[in-house]
């Protein structure tokens, strides 16, 4: 009790920092200079229609960098916690009633497509809202559909693992071209930037797109088969 | 113990002959040879007798060269009689009075000591059993050449009324070398302070040599001494 | 040049790479995660290079083609460079101490190492504050990950309890970051700091969540319970990890976003900074795990960098230096200590004792000790020194003691560890055998070094390294393979080489002391002589304190001083501790030492004022306000040396349990440091007053006083190595007395004092270690009649005894002569009463020094017993004779001093004609003295053999015993409470009032410990509220200010 | 000054006078304690007889070097400490070897022999012995403290450290002694005087029948003799000081002699008059009688 | 009213933290977390807002030429991205400790975890 209300009287602290932070909010009125810079510079330097976007892989590129190995570092780390005394311990299996025949078909049916869909949402990043994490979320989503209807079913670690690695060495060597053929690290204009608006403009950024997609799809694909594995079935 | 230290003595080098030695091993413990060990592990065997206590007899000492000197300090030792504050018996009584203004023995140059080194006056004062015996002959033998003797009461000559006592002493002469006697039973100060005029005339005159005397004829008096003292747990002469 | 950003990208290319590997080439990876790290490290250590020499000017790397602000930025500058180098390093040594666990966790684990590192380097040059946290957050989920190469089972809730603080430190910074961007428009943090006027006055709170999210990171004390969880489970290697690097990654970014904050919050990572410092070292205090104690100090050494970060304004441009320093002096050693924790089977502090079987890696921990404490010559050395000199210039004197404090605590639990490993039993699993393992250490023992050495070029003071004693003392680390013998022959040659070296540039009193350093240093090495084997440590430790001392004889400056002070300091310490049963006296010894040390720094940087190079001889200037507390500090610094009472309480264990030939040189020559001191101190400064209240009197009465009390409590010692000890502290209060009385002739018998005590207490504890080392006992009462088999130590001590008693003919009558001419022009009578009283004192226990040990009943077990072995003889007759030349002509050394004395005080010079010495007052015939008292002993002596010839020898039973026998010798001498009668008297003198101050003040600290560390409840939430209750009381107290 | 030859029998003469001197005193003093007791007590020439008789003694053993060396040493510090100072003033011939020290020296002369004593009775082996030690040890840390501090105060008074100086300072007439001049000293010293002197109330330290007699517990014969003569020198030699320093000093041998006898008497009177103090008790008497009347003398100097 | 959605924001993060101080179960402590970073991402966006503008893709709608009048601030959005993976990230690894947690500790209750203290 004396716990709870510690934690109050603390969050009544903290909270009281944050309705400062609020009460000093004022809305800008205009974009201020750095977001003026993207609104302006965007389209011609770069030609991303989808500013954040740009923003994302090229602009600050390295957070985007970080942020995939957040994933893959998230990745490889469940799989070290769950591979962690798994070997050692081999429950017996019990069999399962078969999924019903409405997921299986369901997902036969869905699974093309979601995946097709993923594809269509990561190459098409630099011109509509989405990009390789929405695109690749969406990839692991039909994963987790096939998870579901085959529960007892082992997936390729070493696909995922090949898959996630190449994405990500591509990704890595993308931005090291950057230094030798444009401006700097993660530069994309390191191929034309071709037509505003079209699926093949925008310098690199599709393509850095399509192994983050790739990359992301399939390290929450590598989460998701890890934490299932973990279930006591 | 014993046992095993004779086993353990049989592998000594020198071991035959000390277990000679040991033979007539007094009964006390603190007397006992024992091992010891050393701090730096070396072990050896201390024989308390053999090693705390000094083995040489007593010699006689002769006096000073010329007799001039001589009779010099036997003047000086006549007219200074220090008496060892020992009181051996019941006649230890009659010796206060003579420190007090009614008799005031200081006046004939007559002091007593607490200690048998600085005396020269062995005053035996009554009837002396085994046991005290003992203490008497170490103490005498600690005094220093010249020394003198002085048998107190009758008991010190025949035993007095304690002559068929089980343990005392019958003859005092026997064990220690009296110069004086000083009969009664008991003497009064007046005879002791008479006695010790004697003592001095005798010391004057030369004869008061019982310290060499017990020197010559250690052998006898320890004879005696140890016929009568069954635990003679001390060297043979108490330096 | 390669560029920088090959660091990032490179470590992740690997890490990406590993992924295509298949799971069981292990090998491959291992090579693959090395290389990699390989490359990095060079490659940091290339711009390192580059930019130290000057070849390259910082570099700026832009990504993406875009000027910041719009696209992320990082720099690299020398500062970056080298924590980029050293993060960098850590993680390839720690890989390869990881090597097993690696092989055994796989690639994944390899490539989660590859990212930490890139991690932090990523920390250290990024300039875009989000980019900062994503960092941060790849640190955090890393470490999550690393947490598991650990083989304890309880890594995985502290990994979890890390999880959760960092879960709440990356929202309230991700809200801050949020906030500061729309106050300023950029992310980039040269933006923010352009505009931080904007963003402090408007987005206070935003720069403050942000701020308080990367101090909370650091680890500060008291919000860290995870952190010292991690610590205490993790694997040592990874703990080495965060400890160095993480640390090391994150005070650069307080430092990049103090940059924004401006002296305002600077202060206030300055607060936190001590706070953290202090707060922890004192909970390490009741650390009993090793590596969790690693932690607590880990917490503190950081909250010190903290500290320096927040004081950069103040530290101007040698910032970098000090904080430099204090920085990578904590990352080697720390990272040292905690793979050497690697090392080591048992997780007790005792178990440390493991390493005693190898005298490397036991080198490595004394190191890895100095750097942490800094001690010279290690950075933190130069580095405290120039910290403390700038905040005592800016009057933040609260901060200054807080810091000496925490230093201090620190240094107490740190050299008991130390202690535990030199002395506890042997009682756990050897070490551990891998040679990666021990490698890795050796590594960062060289580290450790090679920083001494860039310090100490670094510095605007002399290389400490440079300096010919100090590299003599260090050579016989490379000689220790050599026969004890040998390197006692060196060590002579050495000491008597310096000396003719160094002869002609001393004035009088440096050539006093350097004769009694130098060449009675020498002499006491020949009683070293006799132990044979190789008896490693001893001649490091020894020459250090020689070196020292040799050093302090001539420093002209400050630092020089204290530099050697602290060397002479150490030495000992090293030595002391070497005694069987020294283990907590060394370490008392080494704390007062160093509490005494750091008032003396603390008094240096007070006087100072700020200047780089402070003159002794300038200790004179200093102004009013200020020059009686610097006189007060270096007075109690120095009394701390000499063992004033008060401050004694280290003095007897330690002389008494060191071996026998170090007790005369700690106690015979070591002491005379801190006269010295005075020395200097009264002949620069000379009389001040306090509040009125002349200090040179409370000097006077506190001599007195460790006189008297020196004394008595000497007197009632059963063991007579403590004895002697004691008696030092009597004899130190004379020579203390002699000095505060502030006139020619007190000086002049505070030197006698120092030659005097030096030949007899040399002498003293030479033939008493002889003694005990026979015997095997230092207990007075159980020895007795050892005259005869040991005549000379009985010459010795006798000689010895006379001499120091003051008892005319020998030397210490001088002194008493002295004395009692100085005093008869001292203004002050009072304090001499206790003299006069501690005066017959010294006699009680000469006597009962010389009658229980050599006189009375020999005892059965030491009929055996041998002279002492040669070589501690030889030195002993040598003092004989020297006590004897002394009494003879003591003009032959005072005459030059008296001279050279009235420089400073002309009043009442002595005037030496012919044999006679004349004052004001009295004379004094030494020579006639000694003849007189020798034809009278001789004649009577001759008439008593004559008269007495023929004295029959006895033995030792042979004595008068009211007509019995004495039972055994052990009830029959009269040693044990000597002074019965005398303690019942005057026993409540001795009453150990001091040593129960200490030990409560001991206890107190101790129980604060052990009670407020009870807030580490090992419970995670518990700790994220101590997080944001942290939080919360510096808004607060922010606020409020 | 310097050393002459003819210092040599000068000196030997003072002594020999002092010897004969302290011979009958101290046997005239042990008569006068006699007679307080109501006995006649000793002959006169009693102590001659006494140490003719020891020289005497044939016999006589020996427990090691120090025990034969103790006497010596304590012979040798009567001797000195009476050479050292000038016995009588103005007297070229009874000046002694007072050139070769001060004061001070004397001071520090005086522990000479008691240490050497000391460490011979600590041979012999003897417990007694080294309890006699013991508690003249513990007794002279309090004992000499009142008289240190009185020498300092006088030291001060007259600005020297020299004997001869001090006694020149107090000639003339009766009323510049230090005793009217500086009563406090006068009286700390004194009552010191008699801590140092063996007699009750503060002769633990030999406590006949206790302890023996503690120190010479084991000596004897010409051991004793040695010390006996000691014990006519020292305390004559030690009340020479007290003399020089506070009476006056004497400039001829009538009054050398009486001031010698009373400053003698002063200490046997107290001893007749008073019982025997234990150690710890004289340690506390003298920290609180004669202590305070010590720091008041050098306080108002 | 306009800064309903950050109020929102920082509700949610206070509801979050005190869920995670106060529950137990490390699962409830994980859900709660992830409720204070939902909040968060809330706030990040919402302090990119503006009334009126739309969101910054250029297309035929926002023509280039109009882009800074038209469109919001872009890096609020790009950085809420990050955030949300990172926080994904950090709830998966946190997921996978508590099972292991419960594996070898068999229990999820965090006060249980103290065998590592003082």
């Amino acid at each position: 009790m004396i716990k709870r209300f510690a934690v109050i009287l603390l969050l009544l602290g903290i909270g009281a920092i944050f309705t400062g932070l609020m009460v000093n909010y004022v809305p800008d009125k205009a974009l201020n200079v750095t977001a003026r810079y993207y609104a302006e510079q965007t389209a011609p330097d770069l030609g991303a229609a989808n500013i954040v976007t740009a923003i994302i892989v090229t602009y600050r590129g390295l957070d985007t960098l970080g942020e995939v190995t957040v994933l893959f570092l998230t990745a490889a780390i469940v799989g070290l916690v769950l591979a962690r005394g798994s070997s050692d311990e081999a429950p017996a299996r019990r069999d399962l009633p078969p999924p019903g025949e409405l997921l299986l078909t369901g997902t036969r049916l869905l699974l093309p497509l979601i995946l097709l869909f993923g594809a269509y949402v990561f190459t098409h990043g630099h011109l509509t809202p989405g990009g390789g994490f929405q695109g690749g979320a969406i990839i692991a989503s039909g994963m987790l559909l096939m998870l579901l209807s085959h529960p007892l079913r082992r997936f390729g670690h070493r696909l995922i693992a090949i898959v996630e690695s190449i994405a990500g060495l591509a990704f890595v060597g993308i931005g090291v071209l950057g230094i030798a053929l444009a401006g700097g690290f993660l530069d994309n204009r390191i191929l034309p930037l071709g037509t505003f608006g079209e699926l093949f403009s925008a310098g690199a950024i599709p393509i850095i797109y399509t192994f983050v997609g790739l990359k992301v799809g399939a390290e929450f694909s590598s989460m998701l088969v890890n934490l299932s594995e973990t279930e006591d079935l | 113990m014993k046992d095993e230290l004779d086993k353990r003595l049989d592998n000594q080098p020198d071991g035959p002959e000390r277990r000679g030695s040991l033979k007539d091993i007094p009964v006390r413990e603190e007397l006992l040879p024992r091992w010891v060990k050393g701090p730096e592990g070396q072990e050896y065997v201390v024989e308390p007798l053999q090693d705390y206590f000094c083995q040489a007899g007593p010699t006689v000492q002769t006096p000073a060269y010329t007799r001039i000197i001589e009779d010099l300090f036997n003047w000086a030792r006549a007219e200074s009689l220090w008496i060892l504050g020992f009181g051996t018996g019941c006649g230890a009584i009659e010796m206060r009075p003579l420190m007090t203004p009614r008799f005031d023995a200081y006046r004939y140059g007559i002091q007593w000591r607490p200690t048998p080194r600085q005396a020269n006056l062995f005053v035996i004062s009554g009837y002396l059993s085994v046991k005290t015996l003992k203490r008497a002959i170490r103490s005498y033998e600690q005094m220093q050449n010249p020394k003198y003797v002085v048998g107190l009461g009758s008991c010190t000559i025949n035993g007095g009324m304690y002559w068929d006592s089980y343990n005392t002493i019958k003859r005092l002469d026997d064990y220690l070398p009296v110069d004086l006697y000083i009969t009664g039973c008991m003497p009064r100060p007046e005879a002791l302070l008479q006695g010790f005029d004697d003592l001095k005339k005798l010391i004057r005159a030369g004869k008061a040599e019982g310290a060499n005397h017990y020197a010559e004829h250690f052998d006898w008096y320890k004879a005696n001494q140890k016929r009568v003292i069954k635990d003679w747990d001390m060297p043979d002469y108490s330096w | 040049m390669v560029s920088p950003i090959f660091i990032i990208a490179g470590s992740l290319g690997g890490a990406f790479l590993l992924g295509l590997l298949r799971d069981p080439w292990r090998g491959a990876s291992y090579v693959i995660s090395l290389l990699v790290l390989t490359f990095t490290t060079w490659l940091a250590g290339s711009w390192l290079w580059a930019l130290s020499s000057g070849a390259v000017t910082p570099v700026e790397i832009l990504t993406a083609g875009t000027q910041p602000p719009f696209a992320v930025n990082l720099r690299l500058g020398i500062a970056e460079a080298a924590m980029v180098l050293l993060i960098n390093l850590t993680g390839l040594l720690s890989a390869l101490y990881l090597k097993d666990t690696l092989f055994k966790q796989g690639r994944r684990a390899m490539a989660v190492l590859l990212i930490f590192s890139m991690a932090l380097s990523g920390i250290v040059m990024t300039r875009d504050l989000f980019n900062l946290f994503v960092f941060f957050e790849l640190t955090v989920i890393s470490t999550g990950g690393l947490i598991l190469l650990s083989r304890d089972p309880r890594a995985l809730a502290a990994g979890f309890k890390y999880l959760v603080a960092s879960q709440v430190v990356s929202i309230l910074m991700l809200v801050g970051i949020i906030f500061a961007y729309h106050a300023t428009g950029s992310l980039n943090l040269d933006d923010m700091a352009a505009a931080s006027a904007a963003l402090l006055r408007g987005g206070a709170l935003a720069f403050f969540l942000v701020f308080i999210a990367v101090v909370a990171e650091l680890k500060v004390f008291p919000a860290n319970g995870w952190a010292l969880d991690i610590y205490e489970s993790a694997h040592p290697a990874f703990s080495a990890l965060v400890s160095a690097a993480a640390g090391s990654a994150s005070l650069v970014a307080i430092d990049k976003l103090l940059q924004i904050g401006g002296p305002a919050w600077m202060d206030v990572a300055s607060i936190i900074g001590i706070v953290s410092f202090v707060g922890a070292n004192l909970f390490a205090l009741a650390q009993r795990v090793d590596r969790r104690l690693l932690g607590y100090s880990s917490v503190a050494q950081i909250g010190l960098i903290l500290f320096v970060v927040g004081q950069q304004d103040i530290l101007g441009e040698r910032y970098l230096f000090v904080a430099g320093g204090v920085l990578l002096a904590h990352a080697v050693g720390k990272a040292g200590l905690f793979w050497l924790s690697g090392l080591v089977a048992g997780r007790d502090l005792t178990a440390w004792s493991a390493l005693r079987g190898n005298p490397l890696l036991l080198f490595a921990f004394a190191s890895f000790l100095a750097l942490l404490i800094g001690l010279p010559p290690f950075p933190g050395f130069y580095a405290k020194w120039e910290l403390v000199h700038a905040i005592a210039a800016h009057d933040h004197l609260l901060e200054l003691a807080l810091l000496l404090f925490g230093a201090l605590v620190e240094a107490g639990y740190l050299y008991r560890w130390f202690g535990y490993a030199i002395k506890r039993e042997i009682d756990h699993e050897p070490i551990a055998p891998s040679l990666y393992k021990r490698a890795v250490v050796c590594v960062a023992v060289l580290a450790g070094w090679l920083l001494a050495y860039v310090w100490g070029e670094l510095s605007p003071h002399d290389n400490l390294l440079h300096a010919v004693p100090v590299l003599f003392a260090l050579a016989f680390l490379a000689l220790e393979w050599l026969p004890a013998r040998v390197k006692n022959a060196l060590a002579i040659a050495g000491l008597l080489g310096w000396f003719a070296f160094s002869y002609p540039a001393y004035d009088p009193l440096q050539l006093i002391f350097a004769l009694i350093v130098l060449a009675g240093g020498a002499l006491i090495l020949l009683a070293s002589f006799h132990s044979d084997g190789r008896r490693l440590g001893f001649y490091p430790s020894a020459m250090l304190m020689y070196a020292g001392l040799a050093m302090l004889i001539v420093a002209e400056d400050s630092f020089n001083f204290f530099a050697a002070w602290e060397s002479l300091t150490i030495g000992s310490y090293f030595l002391i501790l070497r005694g069987r049963q020294s283990e907590p006296h060394a370490l008392s010894y080494l704390v007062f030492s160093l509490g005494g040390a750091f008032l003396i720094l603390a008094g240096f940087a007070l006087a100072a004022q700020g200047n780089v190079q402070f003159l002794l001889v300038s200790l004179a200037e200093v102004a009013e306000p200020l020059a009686p507390w610097v006189f007060a500090l270096l007075a109690v610094g120095f009394m701390t040396k000499t063992a004033a009472i008060g401050l004694h309480i280290w003095l007897p264990g330690a002389h008494a349990e060191a071996e026998t030939d170090v007790s005369p040189m700690v106690s015979g020559i070591l002491l005379k440091a801190g006269l010295f001191g005075l020395f200097m101190l009264l002949m620069t400064m000379g009389r001040q007053e306090l509040y009125g209240v002349d200090l040179a009197h409370v000097m006077m009465w506190i001599g007195a006083l460790s006189a008297l009390l020196g004394n008595l409590m000497a007197a009632f010692q059963e063991d007579a190595k403590r004895l002697l000890a004691y008696s030092s502290i009597g004899q130190m209060g004379y020579a203390l007395f002699g000095l505060a009385m502030m006139n020619h002739l007190g000086w002049l018998m505070a030197l006698m004092f120092v030659i005097n005590h030096y030949i007899y207490k040399s002498m003293l504890f030479l033939s008493v270690g002889g003694v005990a080392k026979r015997t095997g006992t230092r207990a007075m009462y159980q020895m007795g009649g050892l005259i005869t088999l040991m005549p000379l130590s009985f010459i010795a001590v006798l000689i010895g005894i006379i001499a120091m008693s003051g008892v005319p003919p020998l030397s210490g009558f001088g002194g008493r002569w002295i004395f009692y001419n100085a005093i008869m022009t001292s203004e002050y009578r009072l304090p001499m009463i206790l003299i006069f009283v501690s005066g017959p004192i010294a006699f009680l226990y000469l006597f009962r020094l010389i009658h229980s040990i050599f006189l009375g009943q020999l005892k059965d077990e030491h009929r055996r017993v041998k002279e002492a072995p040669f070589w501690l003889v030889l030195p002993q007759m040598i003092y004989v004779v020297c006590l004897l030349v002394f009494a003879l002509a003591p003009g032959l050394a005072l005459r030059r001093v008296d001279a050279y004395i009235s420089n400073f005080l002309p009043q009442g010079a002595l005037s030496w004609e012919g044999l006679t010495i004349t004052s004001e007052f009295g004379y004094w015939s030494p020579v006639s003295i000694m003849l007189i008292v020798g034809v009278i002993f001789v004649v009577i002596f001759a008439w008593l053999l004559f008269v007495n010839r023929r004295a029959q020898k006895v033995k030792q039973f042979n004595i008068v015993f009211a007509a019995e026998r004495p039972y055994r010798p052990e009830t029959t001498h009269y040693a044990w409470n000597f002074y019965a009668p005398y303690k019942k008297a005057l026993g409540f003198l001795a009453w150990p009032v001091f040593e129960r101050f200490w030990a409560a003040v001991t206890d107190l600290l101790h129980t604060l410990a052990e009670l407020l560390r009870r807030i580490y409840t090992g419970n995670g939430q518990v700790y994220a509220i101590h997080l944001l209750a942290f939080v919360v009381v510096v808004y607060l107290l922010k606020e409020g200010l | 000054m310097q050393f002459e030859w003819i210092m040599v029998p000068y000196s030997l003469l003072t002594l020999f006078i002092v010897v004969n001197y302290g011979l009958l005193l101290t046997a005239l003093m042990q008569k006068i304690g006699a007679r307080v007791g109501r006995r006649h007590g000793i002959p006169i020439w009693q102590n001659y007889v006494d140490l003719i008789k020891n020289y005497g003694i044939r016999s006589s053993i020996t427990h090691g070097v120090m025990f034969y060396l103790g006497p010596v040493f304590r012979l040798t510090g009567g001797v000195g400490l009476l050479l050292f100072v000038p016995t009588l003033y103005g007297s070229e011939m009874f000046s002694n070897l007072s050139f070769a020290g001060d004061l001070i020296l004397a001071l520090y002369f005086i522990f000479f022999g008691s240490l050497g004593m000391a460490l011979g009775a600590g041979e012999s082996g003897h417990p007694h012995s080294a309890i006699g030690v013991s508690r003249g040890l513990s007794q002279v840390t309090t004992a000499e403290l009142p008289f240190a501090l009185a020498v300092f105060a006088i030291a001060l008074q007259y600005q020297t450290l020299s004997v001869t100086e001090i006694v020149a300072a107090q000639q003339g007439s009766v009323w510049n002694w230090t005793l009217f001049t500086n009563p406090l000293a006068v009286a700390a010293a004194m009552l010191s005087f008699l801590g140092s002197m063996m007699r009750p109330p503060f002769d633990v330290v030999l406590a006949p029948q206790e302890i023996p007699i503690g120190p010479p517990t084991e000596y004897h014969s010409s051991y004793l003799a040695l010390m006996q003569t000691n014990r006519v020198i020292f305390p004559i030699a030690k009340i020479v000081v007290y003399m020089n320093l506070f009476f006056g000093g004497a400039a001829t041998w009538p009054v050398f002699f009486l001031k010698v006898f009373l400053i003698y008497f002063f200490s046997l009177f107290v001893g007749v008059v008073f019982p025997r103090f234990r150690v710890e008790q004289s340690v506390r008497w003298f920290l609180v009688w004669a202590l305070p009347l010590g720091i008041a003398a050098i306080l108002v100097v | 009213m306009d800064l309903i959605a950050m109020a929102t924001g920082f509700l949610l993060i206070l509801i979050g933290l005190f869920g995670a101080l106060t529950n137990r179960n490390i699962l409830r402590m994980i859900v709660a977390f992830a409720v204070a970073n939902t909040g968060v991402n809330l706030v990040l966006v919402s302090v990119g807002y503006m009334t009126g503008r739309t969101a910054p893709i250029l297309d035929s709608a926002v023509p280039v030429a109009e882009a800074t009048a038209r469109v919001i601030d872009p890096v609020p959005q790009a950085l809420v991205l990050t955030a949300i993976v990172i926080g994904v990230g950090v709830t998966a690894l946190m997921l996978a400790y508590a099972y292991r947690l419960f594996k070898t500790r068999g229990t999820l209750d965090i006060s249980r975890y103290t065998d590592l203290k003082w």
